[in-house]
């Protein structure tokens, strides 16, 4: 059952920068060993939070952005501040050693497809943003990409867009308050578009708050697309040891198991999850 | 110079150093394995088996608290017959000391996994948990009552020739009875201490962070109560005591020793570093040698009042 | 708009906000009056009286742990009678409620504590400690057995017509059958938790880093424990229940209060900032300002499952 | 009996400098508000340790320098690493904040003397230099002074009495590897001075290791000189609240009591003191 990776990597790197992209939001670089695996787009990162020894626990983050170097490999990560681990992180600077264990999980599939959507809530965009470049950069002209990005209003939207990598894939934009974009769920504006997409030729990757994903698991079910959400759930180990991370999943004979985020995840085909909560 | 000393006996458990992987917190090795030679711990205690396989609780099952966590996962897993097709073959690849731990939710099913462990080749002893906070039945409460913690551990006792370890559960006014309970019933060892039971409230929306409302409080927070119950035990019973409870440092699991451990077990510093089992093996080691220590067993229970 | 209600009514002690001074951790008031008003407090629990001054446990007292501290004070105070002379006067000019805590060898000491302090104009209740783990006799003796419990509080309450709060040790196997047993013997309300007992061990020189060898473990360490334990005795008993251990900010303090907490006690963070108290009863209003709640009493027990 | 001290500043603050004098050893300098009210030599400050949620407690060190400037104050501190939270601290760089409640305790008694030796094992110098700048500075010509320094080594020693503010005092070293001036204890050279000194007119203040003021407090009770020690022990509020920094007393029936090493002290005549450890 367990799939074997052997292929992990723990150990210090060094903050390069750490810089605010929108209000609350920051892009953190990390310089670490060229012995970090090459990421897949979707996998994770647990990031130790150094100094602070009454936050025991790292902090899950996906891989935004990979480089290898000549002497060193870069891992990039969005972040978003919502709570005293994040808050902490936003307050390191350039020099930091920052402890990094990954990557960690299985990352999107990659079906081919004539179109893909990515859908991201916020600061969902970050594996989806890692997803695309990738795409870019591998040359793959023959798919026609769009990206569905919700925001809170239209700085934030600004500040995450501008993480998007260069290429021709349509931005649709959606905020709470319409200072940009639709003003609304970023999932009405899919829901219409899906309307004359043929399901068939279209992939749908997405990632964001549980809300979100709950209005599209029902969206998919309703057209028979492939769409995989990539979730998130409390962690405390990321590799599979202490069962902490878990979601409930539908089996093919209708009975649930739990199955690991950070193993079995955090990428799921979206019609697998229970959406209880 | 000599090398170090650093084997311990744990009633009739030989470890080759005194570092065991505490149970729930190591998985069933795998998880670890890419990060060092298992082979190098003293042993590894597995999940807690049983009979069946368990689902578990809900999630969210974990939560961080002021240098702790509270976990409520309720002892899922693949139950003890997949655990011995399919898990301990992998494990036994290791030159490490196999320690299965067990739950059952009557008397009877500890008996049952004692009997079909006992069978199963490459098992080194069993640790009972009478010690779970997280699951309605068994667990806790046969660990809270002297008699009941004896009867469970009397019947293992009379279904294995393996080396018995009780865990005990923190939660509990006197430790020492229940240790003198299970020493009298024929425990070879007991380890302590397992989680003490908590609470977190998210209070924007005013529910629990746990979906099982309480969990099992470990790590850093609660050293000094488990060194004290480690202290207590090793004075009142005369079988060997396996220290646990916060254990992070090579200098954590000394002061264990120093109490009067004979062993320890580290559970949630695997999640802070994967590699912490062998930062506190040298560690020890560093310190024996920097005090011209040459066998750790003088170490054992050597605190001076 | 309305002004937030913050008084709380803890079985007839009525307190303006319920942000009251840990026991031993506030010495009698002195200390933190050139930080701010103590006016400002909902009350003060002063520092453990006994009949006859008390030395206390020889030093060193206090040691460090991750995000707490265990003390070993030894409930070192002036005695009743010096304190009622030389201490009340100062507490009195406050526009707070001034609560004793008093501690007994036996059932008696703790009555005639009972009937000085009554006679002494200006104590608005008195908490029965019988939760000290520090001295060899009295203290957590009585907190750990229902009927030693009872028996104190009877003979307490028998004795004055002050507000009386019985203050539970969390070293036991369930918390609420003493919880019940002191309801039971008349308490007006109980008060969780004291300190958890623990230990420390300094290993360069292989001694207990605190004289008394053990000591009781506070500060937010102990929070998910303490607040697991409020929360289990709020829906024991139909009395009262304020709630201590690990408070350190705002947050903390509502998570009691959810939990069921009618008031709570700020204990260790007196040291960490002399003026916790003030900004933990700060942060309270903000939050009821910011989810619109007129009143908190609203929130008192609020938890949903 | 509590003497009340209503002047107290609890507050932050942010560091200016913080530089090794010596290996192990750092000059702190804190920039305060001008409120702070002025210490006394002897007096203390208690530092909380800022980011490490962990280390709960505040640390206590002795004032070693206070300068009123037109904006702010300027407190200074010198430490030596001796464990966690002083590793913590030596690694605060300039602009950290950094929370002091002070100035805490009771100084040095200013007795009238023609002689004043001061007494230091090693770190203990910070507030015995503090006191003789303090002499210096107030024109105090009239006395001599003289300063015992024991060190570990050189190095040490060396950095430590560059602390040592200029003056026409005599400066008497020791240290342990004898890497400078006499090797061995430096209460030997004391012991030798002292039986051809006047002791009416002469007074000790000594801080340092409590080996050290062990082998005074044996000295001054053979000669009948005043001397006062500075004490160390483990506290909790630093403002006479837990009970958690006694020591135990000697009273004038012969009775003992544990006074307040935080309140009563840090300051006390080595007569009072009862050497137990
Ligand atoms: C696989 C995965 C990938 C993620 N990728 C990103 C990313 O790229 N960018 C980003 O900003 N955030 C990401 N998150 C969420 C991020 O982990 C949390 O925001 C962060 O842990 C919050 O920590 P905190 O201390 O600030 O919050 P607090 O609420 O103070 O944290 C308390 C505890 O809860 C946990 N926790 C809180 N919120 C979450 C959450 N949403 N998911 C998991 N654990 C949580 C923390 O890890 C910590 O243990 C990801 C989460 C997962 C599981
Ligand atoms: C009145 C007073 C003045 C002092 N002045 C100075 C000074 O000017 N320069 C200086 O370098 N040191 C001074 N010290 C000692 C300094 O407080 C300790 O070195 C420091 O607290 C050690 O902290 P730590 O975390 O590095 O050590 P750890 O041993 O890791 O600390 C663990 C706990 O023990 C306490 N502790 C450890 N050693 C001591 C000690 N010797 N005294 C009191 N508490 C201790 C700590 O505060 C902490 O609570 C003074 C102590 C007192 C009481
Ligand atoms: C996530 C988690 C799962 C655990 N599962 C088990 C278990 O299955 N059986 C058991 O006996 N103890 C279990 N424990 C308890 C640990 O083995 C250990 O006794 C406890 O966590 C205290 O040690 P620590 O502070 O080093 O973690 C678990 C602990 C954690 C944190
Ligand atoms: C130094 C110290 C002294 C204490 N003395 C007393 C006491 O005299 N009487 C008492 O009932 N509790 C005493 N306590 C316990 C506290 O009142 C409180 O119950 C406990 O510390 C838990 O709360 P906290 O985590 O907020 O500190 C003392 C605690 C400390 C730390
Ligand atoms: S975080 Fe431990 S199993 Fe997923
Ligand atoms: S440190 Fe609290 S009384 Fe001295």
């Amino acid at each position: 059952m367990t799939e074997r990776t052997d292929n992990l990597f723990s150990d210090a790197g060094f903050i390069r920068h750490n810089r605010q992209i929108a209000p609350g939001h920051f892009l953190l670089s990390i310089s670490i060993p060229l012995a970090f695996p090459v990421p897949k787009p979707g996998q994770f990162c647990m990031l130790h939070l150094p100094g602070n020894e009454a936050m025991i626990l790292s902090r899950p983050f996906s891989v935004h952005g990979f480089q290898k170097k000549k002497k060193e490999a870069v891992l990039e990560i969005l972040y978003r501040v919502s709570g005293r681990g994040t808050q902490f992180l936003s307050n390191l600077t350039p020099g930091a050693e920052i402890r990094v264990l990954g990557p960690l999980g299985r990352g999107f599939w990659r079906l081919a497809g004539k179109r893909i959507l990515l859908v991201a809530g916020g600061i969902g965009l970050a594996p989806l943003a890692f997803f695309l470049e990738r795409e870019i950069e591998y040359g793959n002209h023959s798919t026609a990409f769009s990206i569905y990005l919700g925001a809170k209003n239209a700085e934030i939207l600004e500040g995450l867009a501008s993480r998007i990598p260069a290429g021709n894939q349509k931005l649709l934009p959606a905020t709470d308050d319409g200072s940009i974009g639709y003003r609304g769920p970023i999932t009405d504006i899919l829901k219409k578009d899906l309307e004359h997409l043929a399901t068939k030729e279209t992939m749908i990757l997405a990632c964001g708050p549980t809300a979100m994903l709950k209005s599209l698991a029902e969206l998919v079910t309703q057209k028979a697309v492939f769409c995989e959400v990539s979730l998130e759930e409390r962690m405390a180990c990321g590799i599979g040891a202490c069962l902490g991370c878990v979601v409930e999943t539908r089996n093919q004979n209708g009975s649930s198991t739990y199955k690991r985020v950070c193993k079995e995840g955090p990428v799921f085909d979206i019609r697998e999850i229970v959406w209880s909560r | 110079m000599e090398p170090l000393k650093l084997d311990v006996n744990v009633g009739g458990l030989f470890l080759k150093n005194p570092v065991i992987a505490a149970s729930g917190t190591f998985g069933y090795g795998e998880e670890y394995a890419p990060f060092f030679d298992l082979g190098m711990l003293g042993g590894i205690a597995t999940k807690g088996l049983s009979l069946k396989p368990r689902q578990g609780n809900p999630p969210p099952r974990i939560i961080e608290t002021p240098s702790g966590m509270l976990n409520a996962i309720g002892l899922e897993n693949v139950g003890v017959e997949r655990f011995i097709a399919e898990k301990l073959p992998f494990l036994r690849q290791f030159d490490t000391k196999i320690i299965a731990n067990i739950f059952g939710e009557t008397p009877e099913e500890y008996e049952k996994l004692a009997a079909v462990l006992s069978c199963a080749d490459g098992i080194d002893a069993i640790e009972i948990n009478i010690s779970c906070p997280n699951v309605k039945k068994g667990g806790a409460m046969f660990g809270a009552d002297p008699d009941l913690a004896a009867e469970v551990t009397a019947k293992v006792r009379a279904e294995t020739n393996l080396p018995v370890i009780v865990k005990l559960t923190p939660n509990v006014t006197d430790i020492t009875r229940i240790a003198l309970a299970v020493e009298s019933a024929g425990a070879d060892a007991v380890s302590l201490i397992n989680t003490l039971t908590g609470m977190s409230i998210d209070i924007e929306n005013r529910r629990p962070h746990l979906a099982n409302i309480t969990g099992g409080l470990s790590g850093p927070a609660v050293k000094p109560v488990a060194l004290r119950m480690v202290w207590e035990v090793f004075h009142a019973v005369k079988i060997p005591v396996i220290g646990i409870g916060g254990i992070t440092t090579a200098e954590d699991a000394l002061e264990f020793m120093i109490a009067g451990a004979v062993a320890i077990q580290v559970g949630t510093a695997n999640f802070i570093d994967p590699a912490s089992t062998l930062a506190i093996l040298a560690g020890i080691e560093n310190f024996l040698d920097r005090h011209q220590i040459g066998d750790i067993r003088e170490l054992i229970g050597s605190l001076r009042l």
